[in-house]
């Protein structure tokens, strides 16, 4: 959504919000129906193996929640960011964007660290169901971060190179709050797919 | 927001250097020439686009289902095969239902939006206009497939297994998919652009409660779109990922459970159809009071109704599941959920009636739909009642007896209310009035041509003829004169007649646009706020914007109710009106420049999209058309200096663009 | 106003163009040369822009000669290491050469719009403002997506050639150094620019060559082993424990499955209900070739596994050998999923059963009309 | 929508309202409608269906009685309020008593009819007093019924058959239905509302015939190429005649003995085995011929031939085995009739030698199937339906004297 934030800057309309932050709520909303329909699939999906592994047998809790961690110190090092833009100290917040992604990227490369290791152990894409629903789930929120990852170093290009027209908080606010939501979205689906037993 | 001059930027913010970017410079604003129309970003242009591009989409869908009636009109027809069949009914529900239907409600809800509540744009205009690219290349994708080896063949419904890829195996059913995520990214875009648009955006003194009632309803729709259109996309990627890269989400082989299609299809499905009928309760809700020149009868019972179709829509998704085996106790709670959301249906209708009640009516052509719309929206809801009692529903669905019912529904009411809406803001739009005297013919031919298409359909499925079959035989068709061939033969002979009724439709549009007049400034003494402003409007559509004070705001402006005798008199016209924002004319304002990008990054979905279908490099290639883009577009500042133009243009007097 | 250079590559990626529609419809879509040329044909349109937009190379008759000074530049080193990696390349690996080829193409474009642009005008200032419009949007996207693509894969790399618990340290430990690194450079404004970077460049290199070894020392041997005796995908069908298949069987299946009969094994009986019948039955009927779901729960203390015995089917002439599925070794209380098959109908009584592996005496006959 | 048949007792008090409505209406409905269309849904046969006409009716009474009310005020306003030089009228904008009054009266009507809708749902949906079963499967394009070992009815082990599901009168049958490949949907109107036949699940379907007769029925739920063709036939027998059509479809095979008939039997073991069962058929060898069609058909199966004269139809009761006198003969008989009538299955002079022949002759060209060879890639080269078996016209000759004798 890198796009949304050139559209109009930061004028606050009728409702006290400015447009692209109510844009991105109306946007965030419409993706929790998208992990809603892709958490429905898995929970129905999820105890049928087939001829495959069980997830019991191929899931690394202690390193999820590793990763699971360093995703949320993320989401701080996003709201020290914020705070920074909200400051007007650009050489902060070009600071905890970049580590910001870099932790993002850290949590992505650990994701298909362990796809990779999943399928080694004869967890393919199409094993079975819970194989399917799985990596479907998982590799969505994956792409999320991703796109993420992209939107917070072209947010850190943007503002070093001074190319944000507006408010500069705003438009880093959000980006945040994209963020934010791909790591609550991530709670969820570390809950209900590693830590709840099948 | 492009109407207000920025707030006074913060010292953070440095001057950009070079407004432009990238070794394109912007497109130019002039109004005319084909460039004015592919890089737009003015909501009123992507309308109009939007609108074109539908209604071909409507001949489209409209041969397609003139060839299902000659196929059916005897018995063992010869005129398509099976194959053939099957991928025409298909596509006939896709085109109708996401390429015309919705596009057009997208057209009059992007024209008319602004309009209506006082801005002078939507909130995001590159956003729409790639809204509408990506509509169309999804559009153009979807038929691609009728070149490529045949189109979808497994209903718009497009349950699992049967589109799966051992049992539809040409590539029809992969664009259909594909197509139809790209269709659905530009509804979710548009979904966001048009709320923000609404709630925050509205001209001084416009409350929610003063806002015109076709705003509110397609408001509604666009929460809907914005819910339903996440879920059919995760329907959709399961089902891509089944096809083209073996996953094994509808293999019941696995283990698995063919319903889930069913219930994600639904849950998206159901609201689809109020997305498809609401905008034209609005549209209606918008032409009634005008000609029956008296205000919509219970405007909060009308909005708060809408909404709460909006709610209980979600709820019901499972009344088309009635025969699939869900157990007594679903059936019971859909089946009562669903006859609950007959009630604000109920309401609306009583308050069209109560409006027409002790008005001074004027059955203008646009009127005449609209009328039309309440009798036979009426008809289709009350037979909707009927298969919400479910047993009744288990032999009632998948027969003749739904298609004439959703045809009532869609026809009669979504359509209707359209080509109300299309003569009644025809002027509006063009400036020209459309005939009101082929009109009549439009019109007539038409309501005839619908009534003996889908009337007999009625019969047909009480008495017994499923849907979606490519022949029906005699042995089967029963006894007697008005035994089921002849009811099949008057079904295609009304197909014929409510083609030639559309057709005369477009000779109006091509007469009127030769031969027409220039419309008066307000030809219906309408009363809404889209009124006050030219015919069609100014690039900037307000010269001041007006500060709201009733619901019908132009209508009070013009007439004033006499205290003492209760009589109401015209105290101002149009013209007054208009000549008094001219005075106070706005001092600076800024409109968003044209580009590029929004057709770029529309172009480079289709392609992703066939490269999933045949060879993931050129996936690739889209992937990065995309992400470029994105970039483009994000270092692009949204209005620009005039030398950042190509080739510079002239600078303007009245329009002021902003650096 | 087309230029000779321009007009030569619109023509060739109208020719293009044409070539692949009618390739598509003729030949087939999802061919190469189908993918081929449509790659061309925006390469090639690319190749025509460029030399539209610099007009062929000719610097600009209007503007004062360029400055006679080429600004520097490492390109031209870049380039030569691109070469480089391309000769190493077709050596060793593909990746390396694929990996040259980009480099050497992206160092020749940077190259060509450097130079172009320095003698667009006398200006410096102008001139470096006009290489940033047209090569700004292009290295944004490419350097954001570089940069994650760095850290994704060498990350990944490190962690699937290392143990598995070394792995989670390394990350935690990964992790840290991100974060302190942060904390350090923000608490502390006034660091040098170049202590900064030197700090970030030895992170990056240090990233980067762990990637490099990762990928080289190849995944762990642990996982090389899953994957060649398929620990988890093999499963035995006795009454005795397999080492990898039957650890951490499932406990429960979704509650909303779709089976056609339940097998339940309760304190030492095996019963089955099917669907439809709420009675007790030790017979079920499943239809010829129809995938069947069965839930099989185990009442009784105990790990034990349902075996499907589907008759026999000849594996090579002359010989055959007895089909079965079966399910993991269940604990009490819980249950799993049986999808079966069935495609020849069962002739005589007791073809088909199912069995509780170890358990002698309980069955339950399953008739295929 | 015709309803001559005496119907038992009315099942609830919205009938009372049926006496006085309905009349005027069925008056109008009648004058457009077929008489005796075979799938007429507002023709009750057996109790389920019955259960669902008593509740329909009275809702499509009220439905009716709402529409006229809303054409009539609107035709009243079009008429009373057109445009005749009348004064501008008052701006009103509502009286919410009438807005409330008019959305509570709806809603009132739709309780009353809510509480007998979940009334009928759970009537329907009642299973325990079951007494017989049949497994019907669907499969593109035909119906597969298996009668399970039920001594009461004195089927000592599994029946097969397809095109016409044959059940006794009186007897709460249950249907547990099934699929092999995609989803059907079974719907006899004149016995029960469809229901889905799921691959994967099983769903329950009740039926009950009053009298002997053919019910005709037709798949519902879209399932490929040949949906339209996809028909079904419920026949129900008497309880002496269902006794004896169980006996005839347990009675041992029969070789013919020798002539035209034993080369057909030749030419269906080298041919038709592959696909189709008859059970007890022997090869020369004397070990069973067994189908084994899973490996040539997506579905796994085809229609079991087994006593394929016993039936009316071929072909998923797309096509007859009678000629259409005889079989006219046969669906116009009287109740008391019926039975000795089918149960004298296809004699020779009443075969319907074109079709059979046509079908033996090019199958898909009959009927569309994707048996094309060239459109397989996506199945492994499985066919859905019979292919093109290039069979010689006197491999034809030979065949349709074999199959006649499978009574």
């Amino acid at each position: 959504m890198a796009e949304l934030v050139q559209e109009h800057g930061a004028q606050h309309g009728s409702t006290g919000i400015s447009n692209i932050k109510l844009g991105m709520w109306l946007f965030l909303g419409s993706e929790c129906l998208l992990f809603g329909g892709l958490i429905s699939t898995y929970m129905l999906y999820r105890g049928r193996v087939g001829e495959g592994p069980t997830p019991m047998q191929v899931f690394d809790i202690p390193f999820t929640s590793v990763s699971s961690f360093v995703l949320l110190m993320s989401s701080l090092t996003m709201v020290l960011a914020v705070s920074a833009a909200a400051k007007a100290d650009d050489r902060s917040t070009v600071l905890w964007l970049t580590v910001t992604a870099l932790l993002g990227a850290t949590f992505v490369g650990g994701q298909v660290y362990e796809f990779t290791a999943f399928y080694n152990e004869g967890l393919g894409f199409s094993t079975s169901l819970f194989a399917s629903s799985f990596y479907v789930l998982t590799g969505f929120h994956g792409v999320h971060v991703t796109v993420g990852i992209i939107m917070l170093f072209a947010l850190v290009a943007m503002v070093r190179r001074n190319r944000i027209p507006g408010s500069k908080s705003e438009t880093v606010e959000m980006i945040g709050l994209y963020w934010h939501f791909v790591d609550i979205v991530w709670i969820v689906i570390f809950t209900l797919i590693y830590l709840i037993p099948v | 927001m492009a109407i207000i001059e920025r707030p006074s930027a913060p010292a953070t913010v440095p001057a950009i250097p070079s407004a432009s970017l990238g070794a394109l410079k912007r497109p130019v604003t002039t109004q005319h020439g084909w460039r004015s129309w592919l890089f737009t970003v003015d909501h009123k242009k992507l309308g109009i686009m939007y609108g074109a591009t539908a209604l071909f989409f409507f001949v489209v869908g409209g041969l397609e289902a003139v060839l299902i009636r000659l196929q059916l009109a005897l018995p063992d027809g010869r005129v398509l095969n099976a194959d053939l069949y099957n991928q025409m009914f298909t596509m006939h529900a896709t085109t109708m239902v996401f390429l015309f239907v919705m596009p057009m409600v997208s057209a009059f809800a992007n024209y008319f939006i602004p309009l209506q509540v006082g801005a002078r744009d939507v909130a995001f205009p590159r956003i729409n206009a790639f809204g509408f690219w990506a509509f169309l290349f999804g559009g153009i994708f979807l038929n691609l497939a009728w070149f490529l080896g045949g189109a979808a063949d497994g209903g718009w419904f497009m349950y699992a297994p049967n589109s799966g890829p051992v049992f539809s195996p040409s590539h029809g059913v992969d664009f259909w998919a594909l197509g139809l995520q790209i269709t659905g990214i530009a509804s979710l875009t548009g979904a966001v652009n048009l709320i923000v648009t609404v709630l925050n955006m509205r001209a001084p003194g416009m409350s929610l409660m003063k806002m015109p009632v076709f705003t509110w309803m397609a408001t509604v729709v666009q929460f809907l779109l914005l819910f339903a259109m996440p879920v059919i996309t995760v329907a959709l990627f399961l089902l891509m990922f089944q096809r083209n890269f073996g996953a094994t989400f509808f293999d019941v082989a696995a283990g698995a459970d063919p319903l889930l299609w069913q219930h994600l299809f639904w849950i998206f499905g159901h609201p689809e159809v109020y997305i498809l009928i609401l905008p034209s309760f609005g549209i209606i809700s918008e032409v009634l009071p005008v000609f029956s020149r008296k205000p919509l009868f219970g405007y909060p019972f009308v909005v708060f109704s809408g909404a709460a179709i909006g709610f209980v829509g979600w709820g019901v998704w499972a009344h088309h599941m009635f025969a699939s085996g869900l157990g007594p106790v679903s059936v019971a709670v859909f089946s009562v959920a669903t006859m609950a959301i007959a009630v604000p249906t109920g309401v609306k209708v009583v308050n069209w009636t109560m409006t027409l009640w002790g008005g001074k009516l004027q059955f203008t052509v646009a009127m005449k739909f609209a009328i039309a719309l309440i009798v036979l929206f009426t008809v289709g809801g009350l037979s909707g009642v009927t298969h919400a009692v479910a047993p009744s529903d288990t032999q009632q669905t998948d027969t003749y007896y739904i298609v004439a019912h959703f045809h009532y529904v869609l026809f009669g009411g979504a359509i209707f209310g359209i080509f109300s809406g299309m003569y009644y803001w025809w002027p509006k739009m063009f400036g020209k009035l459309l005939s009101e005297r082929i009109g009549n013919w439009n019109f007539w031919l038409m309501a005839i041509g619908m009534n003996l298409t889908f009337g007999p359909m009625h019969i047909l499925g009480l008495q017994g003829q499923p849907r979606r079959m490519y022949i029906w035989t005699e042995a089967r068709a029963g006894e007697g004169f008005f035994n089921l061939a002849f009811w099949n033969l008057v079904a295609s002979i009304g197909s014929i007649i409510l083609a030639v009724g559309v057709l005369f439709f477009f000779i109006n549009v091509l007469v009127t646009a030769r031969r027409g007049a220039q419309a008066p400034l307000d030809p219906w003494d309408a009363r809404s706020l889209e009124w006050m402003t030219s015919n069609p409007p100014k690039e900037h559509n307000f010269d001041s914007i007006p500060t709201v004070g009733h619901l019908d705001e132009f209508f009070h402006r013009k007439y004033a109710e006499d205290h003492q005798s209760g009589e109401i008199r015209k105290v101002q016209g149009a013209e007054e009106i208009l000549a008094e924002m001219e005075r106070n004319k706005d001092a600076h304002i800024h409109m968003p420049s044209p580009s590029y990008w929004p057709i770029v990054l529309a172009l480079g979905l289709p392609v992703i999209a066939f490269g999933l279908i045949y060879s993931i490099p050129v996936a690739i290639v889209g992937g990065l058309i995309v992400v470029l883009g994105c970039f483009g577009w994000a270092i692009e500042p949204s209005t620009a200096r005039d030398e950042d133009v190509d080739p510079p243009a002239a600078p303007s007097t009245e329009v002021v663009r902003h650096g | 106003m087309f230029t000779t250079g321009s007009k030569f590559f619109i023509g060739l990626s109208a020719l293009g163009a044409v070539s692949f529609a009618v390739f598509m419809v003729l030949v087939n879509p999802s061919s190469i040369g189908a993918t081929a040329l449509f790659g061309f044909v925006p390469a090639v349109a690319l190749a025509a822009w460029l030399a539209l937009w610099s007009r062929d190379g000719e610097p600009d008759e209007s503007s004062p000669a360029a400055s006679a000074v080429p600004s520097p530049g490492m390109w031209p080193f870049m380039a030569a290491a691109g070469v480089a990696l391309v000769l190493v390349g077709t050596i060793t690996r593909p990746a390396v050469l694929i990996l040259g080829v980009v480099v050497v193409v992206a160092a020749f474009v940077e190259w060509t719009v450097q130079s172009w642009s320095d003698r667009a005008s006398a200006d410096p200032a102008h001139n470096a403002d006009l290489r940033g419009r047209i090569m700004q949007p292009l290295e944004f996207p490419v350097l954001a997506t570089i940069g994650s693509a760095v850290v994704i894969l060498s990350f990944s790399r490190i962690m699937l050639a290392v143990s598995k618990s070394a792995g989670a340290v390394l990350f935690i430990v990964f992790a840290s150094l991100v974060l302190v690194g942060g904390v350090l450079f923000a608490v502390r404004p006034g660091l040098k620019r170049s202590l900064v970077a030197g700090v970030c460049a030895v992170g990056a290199v240090g990233l980067v060559a762990g990637g490099v070894g990762g990928a080289s020392s190849g995944i762990r041997a642990e996982l090389v082993e899953a994957k060649s005796e398929g620990h988890y995908t093999h499963r035995t069908c006795g009454p005795e424990k397999d080492k990898y298949g039957d650890k951490h069987a499932l406990l429960g299946v979704s509650s909303r499955s779709a089976v056609i009969a339940t097998v339940e094994f309760v304190e030492g009986t095996l019963v089955a209900r099917v669907q439809g019948n709420p009675a007790e039955t030790d017979r079920i009927t499943i239809p010829r070739s129809n995938p069947s779901s069965i839930i099989f729960r185990n009442k009784t203390e105990g790990d034990f596994r349902l075996v499907a015995r589907l008759g026999t089917a000849p594996v090579a002439e002359g010989v055959v050998e007895e089909v079965e599925q079966c399910t993991q070794l269940i604990p009490s209380g819980a249950e799993q999923l049986l999808t079966l098959t069935i495609p020849k109908p069962s002739l005589e009584p007791g073809a088909y059963v199912l069995e509780v592996a170890g358990i002698e005496g309980q069955s339950i006959e399953v008739i295929v009309p | 929508m015709t309803s001559a048949r005496p119907r038992p007792t009315a099942v609830n008090r919205l009938g009372s309202m049926r006496r006085r409505v309905l009349p005027a209406l069925a008056l109008v409905a009648l004058a457009g409608c077929a008489s005796n269309a075979p799938q007429d849904t507002w023709d009750p046969a057996g109790p389920n269906a019955q259960m669902i006409d008593d509740l329909q009716r009275p809702v499509f009474a009220v439905a009716g009685i709402v529409g006229l009310i809303v054409a009539a005020a609107v035709g009243w306003a079009i008429f009373r309020f057109r445009d005749r030089g009348q004064a501008i009228p008052k701006q009103t904008h509502g009286k919410p008593v009438l807005e409330i009054t008019l959305t509570i009266i709806p809603a009132l009507i739709l309780a009353v009819i809510g509480v007998f809708t979940v009334r009928t749902v759970f009537d329907l949906s009642k299973t325990d007093d079951t007494e017989m079963v049949i497994n019907v499967t669907g499969q593109q394009w035909w119906w597969e019924y298996d009668y399970p070992v039920q001594e009461e009815f004195g089927i000592t082990q599994p029946i097969i058959t397809s095109g016409q599901l044959v059940i006794p009168v009186g007897t709460k049958v249950m249907l547990r239905q099934t699929s092999r490949d995609v989803i059907h949907s079974y719907w006899i109107p004149r016995l029960n509302g469809k229901r889905d036949a799921v691959p994967g699940r099983v769903h329950l379907n009740r039926i009950e015939a009053d009298e002997p007769g053919i019910y005709a029925g037709q798949c519902t739920e879209f399932c490929g190429l040949s949906h339209a063709n996809m028909r079904m036939e419920a026949v129900a027998l008497s309880k002496e005649d269902f006794a004896a059509w169980v006996a005839q479809q347990l009675a041992p095979y029969e070789s013919p003995a020798d002539g035209l008939a034993k080369e057909g039997e030749a030419v269906f073991l080298n041919q038709c085995v592959r696909c189709h069962q008859v059970n007890g058929l022997e090869r020369a060898d004397g070990s069973p011929a067994i189908a084994a069609p899973d490996e040539n058909v997506v579905s796994g199966a085809a229609p079991n031939l087994s006593k394929l004269m016993s039936r009316n139809t071929f072909a998923g009761a797309m096509f007859d085995l009678l000629t259409p006198a005889c079989r006219r003969d046969v669906w116009e008989a009287s109740p008391a009739d019926f039975g000795s009538k089918y149960l004298a299955g296809v004699s020779e002079d009443c075969l319907n030698q074109t079709d059979l022949r046509g079908w033996l002759r090019n199958a898909p060209e009959m009927k569309p199937m994707y048996a094309n060879p060239a459109l397989l890639a996506g199945t492994g080269g499985k066919y859905r339906g019979m292919p093109y078996l290039a069979l010689t016209e006197s491999d034809i000759e030979k065949l349709v004297a074999y199959l006649v004798t499978l009574k």
